[in-house]
């Protein structure tokens, strides 16, 4: 079984109070010189048979339509290597 | 006659029993719709009710655009049905693209369950008209995912129709852009808003107030005219 | 790996057990083998080992609860007493209400989050079990110190996951409590309460009965939640390889609960079910063995048909999972199809997993091997009971003679200013807007008082105006300084709380949370604390319909302060004639009550 | 500037209902071939200075005691290549 990786963030103008949340944290906790954190999410998918670009092609389909809103989110896809 | 405002329960829709009460103190009949029945019944008119419909798993509302229903809600809210989202059925109404904008975690990051203030804009659509443009109102908030957010070309063009339907007024109780509380589509037969009018029907509970029933006389006026 | 089943523990007579290292104690292990007439099985050993363990078996506090039936006062109102999931009071026009408070303490310091969250979904389906729709929920919470940073942790966390979960059942909040005391530090109290209504004729009990009738598992898939100390079974006994590890941490999933409340109900109301149980702290061992034990058969239970979450669970970890938004029901042949298609259509996994026998054993399969072969009783209701030593504190004298008299007094305005200051300032008298602002007050449409009220308060039926109030008190300071003053404190200041409101008092539930039973002050204290509460409640005329004691609350060797915390139900004929603490409007007149 | 991801996934044996909704919506979008979804989080974090081994112990240390919380969650640090 493959598995495939889709990151889905916030646009980067849109405002990502989660990520402020971390990064105003940050100083308190002893770490400086992070410039900025921005939070999203990371769907791992376990995909039965061959991830080819067929597969890819549905997997960006299913990120574009269900697990991104494009409104406010931009996604990337990956193909995550066996260890 | 009397309308028929059919209200819609998801997995996990929490206020389609009150919001079936408040069609009812209002004098028009609720019925009941089910997500996996494409049948409307010949409903008058949609209420998608508040909840966590799939948990708000995802994002809100997003799980919930799939269902059977919502084929049959969008084709006919595209042919005029009058549609109302509250809260959860706001944020299922801007997933289906039947409202622009999406929305997004309070600004806080908190839950939160309020007596909100709202100014309504827009007393011309289907579910405002028992209102005056500028009345203030005060009913219950209660959500984590209420911050409306859509891009300044959108915002403009909404604040230009006046589909603006109403602002959150003293507090911006979740960040919404430009103290959003609800809007409407162009043809003013959709209205999504974050608080809860059904809350909001009968002295003594809740709130104590009645400022939500204008919401559900609209409808009914609205039906029984035409 | 070879199968423990009853077989081969009859041939391995003298098989060394890690009974120990399940909490149990010689004397235990060895009733056990008596009651068996062999050694048992892992399986068994697992069973035997949750089931009697102090929070299932209530081993050092029963002696103790006993006078809250012994001195119960003359009720009509009692439908269903002490010993069932919850109590269920009559309030009159054909309704009945239940309600109970429960603790999480233990798990919610672990994991504040998901520890309060499954606190509150635990309770739900408590109130669910009986028959009645839940219609509010409750939370009094004590903590460390507010300025110590892991309150920071604990509190934020705690709060989110009471609302997290019950916001998302649409529960409302309709009040609390929140203290803050150094005592609680390393030992936060969650204690959650729901409500729930029903008519009289739908109340349902937890007990298997009628040869035939068909055991269904239904809700979320089994995994290995909440089941870290019975990992040394499935290694020690049967395989040499390292524990595997399993998550200690039980993992909420309120959508599904809300699901199981629906899909519940609905079969309620279609009469499908026998017999009902809830899957709480230990899962399908308790489930089992409380419905075989309380009806009048036995129970053939097929384990290998439970659906799993985590295919590599051992069937003593099945037995002993503690995954969240389960429910097993005894339901007639006739009537099994129906009720898997109900929870077909709220997408809630229902199997049947067994049947009821009329034979008088609880005996468990897995794939067609026995691997339990119990009595029931013996398991669910025979467990071990204590005569715990006590005796009164030789500190207790100090303590009450260390009075407020001794304290320096403010001199002057100034200092008076100060004071006063610092006390309404203070944490515990500050507004507890923060947490309650997180918690839906209003969903269901049937609140009628909610924060910043004494009492919440619920309309129950809309045509007629019917209520019920319910307040929640409890202090742990005037508990310390003497047990069966501060627990009658507590009593009394709900008891006023639900009068105030314009309710009558009808029944009083109570979450008795305490430090180590094995310590004699603290056995004292909890055995004063009830004897307040058996008479205290047989003087007001309101009997107790149930509740829940946590022992161990203590960091290393000190316990938290003693801390009953008591709840009253009342009910109130006309909603419309609630009294609310606002003044209503200008030129009322105030009076003061008592002395 | 450098960027950080920090991936926080729910442990595998730990119940990930929003992972299992995500999954069972997906035959009625049409999506078959998945056999398991997991959701988590993903952070970007934008390092000031360079990205060396002291930097990327003190984010280790970040995502340990503050990101992540281990009880339930494990965590992958990785240094993102510019684009
Ligand atoms: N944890 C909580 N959950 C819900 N309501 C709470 C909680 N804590 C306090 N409240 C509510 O907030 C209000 C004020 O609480 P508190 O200041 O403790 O009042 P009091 O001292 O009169 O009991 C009450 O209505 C109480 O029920």
């Amino acid at each position: 079984m493959a598995r495939v990786v889709v990151d889905v963030m916030l646009k980067p103008e849109i405002l990502d109070p989660q990520g402020q949340a971390v990064q105003r944290a940050l100083p308190r906790l002893g770490f400086d010189g992070i410039a900025d954190v921005r939070q999203g999410k990371r769907f791992e998918l376990e995909v039965e048979g061959p991830v080819d670009d067929a597969a890819l092609a549905r997997i960006r389909e299913l990120a574009q339509t269900f697990l991104a809103n494009t409104v406010i989110e931009d996604f990337a896809v990956k193909v995550e290597e066996k260890q | 006659m009397t309308a028929r405002v059919g209200v819609v329960t998801f997995p996990g829709t929490l206020d389609d029993r009150d919001t079936q009460r408040a069609v009812r103190i209002a004098g028009a009949e609720p019925v009941p719709l089910w997500h996996r029945d494409k049948d409307l019944q010949q409903v008058d008119a949609v209420v998608l009710p508040g909840g966590f419909s799939y948990g708000d798993y995802l994002r809100s509302g997003a799980i919930s655009r799939f269902s059977p229903v919502m084929e049959s809600i969008i084709a006919g809210a595209k042919d005029g049905l009058p549609v109302l989202g509250i809260c959860n059925g706001f944020q299922v109404l801007t997933e289906s693209h039947l409202l622009p904008g999406a929305m997004l975690r309070n600004n806080h990051l908190h839950f939160i369950c309020r007596e909100q203030k709202l100014r309504v804009e827009n007393a011309n659509t289907a579910w405002t008209a028992d209102y005056t443009a500028a009345q203030e109102i005060s009913i219950p908030l209660k959500n984590i995912d209420g911050r409306y957010t859509a891009d300044e070309h959108t915002l403009d063009e909404l604040e230009a129709e006046g589909r603006v339907v109403f602002r959150y007024v003293d507090v911006n109780p979740n960040g919404s852009l430009r103290d959003i509380a609800g809007i409407t589509n162009a043809a003013g037969n959709v209205v999504g808003l974050m608080p809860h009018p059904e809350h909001a029907v009968e002295p003594l509970i809740g709130t104590g107030q009645t400022d939500g029933l204008g919401f559900f006389t609209s409808i009914l006026k609205r039906l029984v005219n035409t | 790996m070879t199968l423990d089943t009853v077989k081969h523990a009859e041939q391995t007579s003298d098989t060394p057990q890690p009974w120990a290292e399940l909490g149990l104690k010689q004397d235990e292990y060895d009733r056990i083998r008596e009651i068996l007439d062999r050694r048992p099985t892992g399986a068994e050993l697992a069973m035997y080992s949750v089931m009697w363990s102090e929070h299932c078996s209530y081993k050092s506090s029963k002696v103790h609860l006993r006078q809250f039936g012994e001195k119960a006062p003359q009720t009509d109102a009692l439908l269903v007493g002490i010993g069932e999931n919850a109590g269920v009071v009559d309030v009159g026009q054909g309704y009945a209400v239940t309600f109970k408070i429960e603790s999480h303490n233990h798990p919610s310091y672990v994991e504040p989050y998901q520890g309060a969250a499954t606190g509150v979904g635990g309770i739900v389906r408590d109130i669910l079990a009986m028959g009645a729709r839940p219609v509010a929920v409750m939370d009094p919470l004590r903590f460390g110190a507010a300025d110590h940073p892991d309150t920071k942790r604990v509190l934020p966390g705690v709060v989110a996951g009471v609302g997290g979960y019950g916001n998302c059942l649409g529960l409302p909040n309709i009040g609390g409590e929140v203290v803050f005391d150094a005592c609680y530090q390393g030992n936060p109290l969650v204690n959650a309460l729901c409500i729930g209504v029903m008519k009289h004729e739908d109340i349902h009990l937890a007990k298997a009965s009628g040869a035939g009738n068909k055991v269904i598992l239904y809700g979320a898939r089994t995994g290995g939640d909440g089941i870290g100390g019975v990992s040394v079974l499935a290694s020690e006994t049967f395989d040499d390889s390292k524990p595997t590890k399993r998550p200690a941490v039980q993992v909420g999933d309120p959508f599904q609960e809300k699901l199981l409340i629906e899909c519940t109900l609905e079969i309620f109301r279609e009469d499908l079910v026998d017999g009902i149980q809830d899957l709480g702290g230990a899962g399908l061992s308790c489930a089992t063995s409380e419905l075989a034990s309380a009806g009048s058969g036995g129970m053939r239970v097929e384990l290998d048909t439970v659906p799993l979450r985590d295919a590599t669970l051992s069937p003593e970890e099945i037995l002993m999972s503690e995954s969240q938004e389960r429910m097993c029901a005894i339901v007639e042949p006739g009537k099994v199809e129906r009720f898997l298609e109900i929870c077909e259509k709220w997408d809630v996994i229902a199997t049947v997993i067994g049947e009821v026998t009329d034979g008088d054993r609880l005996e468990i399969f897995w794939h067609g091997e026995q691997i339990v072969d119990v009595p029931p009783r013996t398991v669910a209701h025979e467990g071990p009971v204590y005569e715990r030593p006590y005796a009164r504190p030789d500190w207790q004298d100090a303590l009450q003679a260390d009075d407020a008299n001794a304290l320096p007094r403010p001199a002057g305005g100034d200092e008076l200013r100060a004071a006063a200051l610092a006390l309404i300032s203070s944490p515990n008298q500050a507004s507890k807007a923060w947490v309650t602002d997180q918690y839906d007050r209003f969903v269901q449409g049937n609140t009628v008082l909610a924060q910043p009220e004494d009492s919440g308060m619920i309309r129950i039926d809309e045509s007629t105006n019917l209520g019920v109030a319910v307040a929640t008190d409890g202090n742990g300071r005037y508990a310390k300084l003497d047990p069966y003053t501060g627990a009658q404190l507590a009593l009394a200041e709900a008891y006023r709380n639900v009068a105030a409101s314009g309710a009558t008092p009808l029944a009083v539930s109570d979450c008795l949370n305490f430090g180590s039973p094995e310590d004699p002050d603290v056995m004292w204290q909890f055995a004063e604390a009830c004897r307040a509460l058996a008479d205290g409640c047989l003087e007001l005329g309101t009997p107790v319909t149930g509740g829940n004691v946590s022992l161990y609350n203590q960091t290393g060797d000190t316990a938290i302060h003693p801390t009953p915390v008591v709840a009253v139900l009342g009910v109130i004929d006309d909603v419309t004639r609630r009294t609310p603490i606002a003044f209503a409007e200008e030129g009322q007149l105030l009076y003061l009550l008592g002395d």
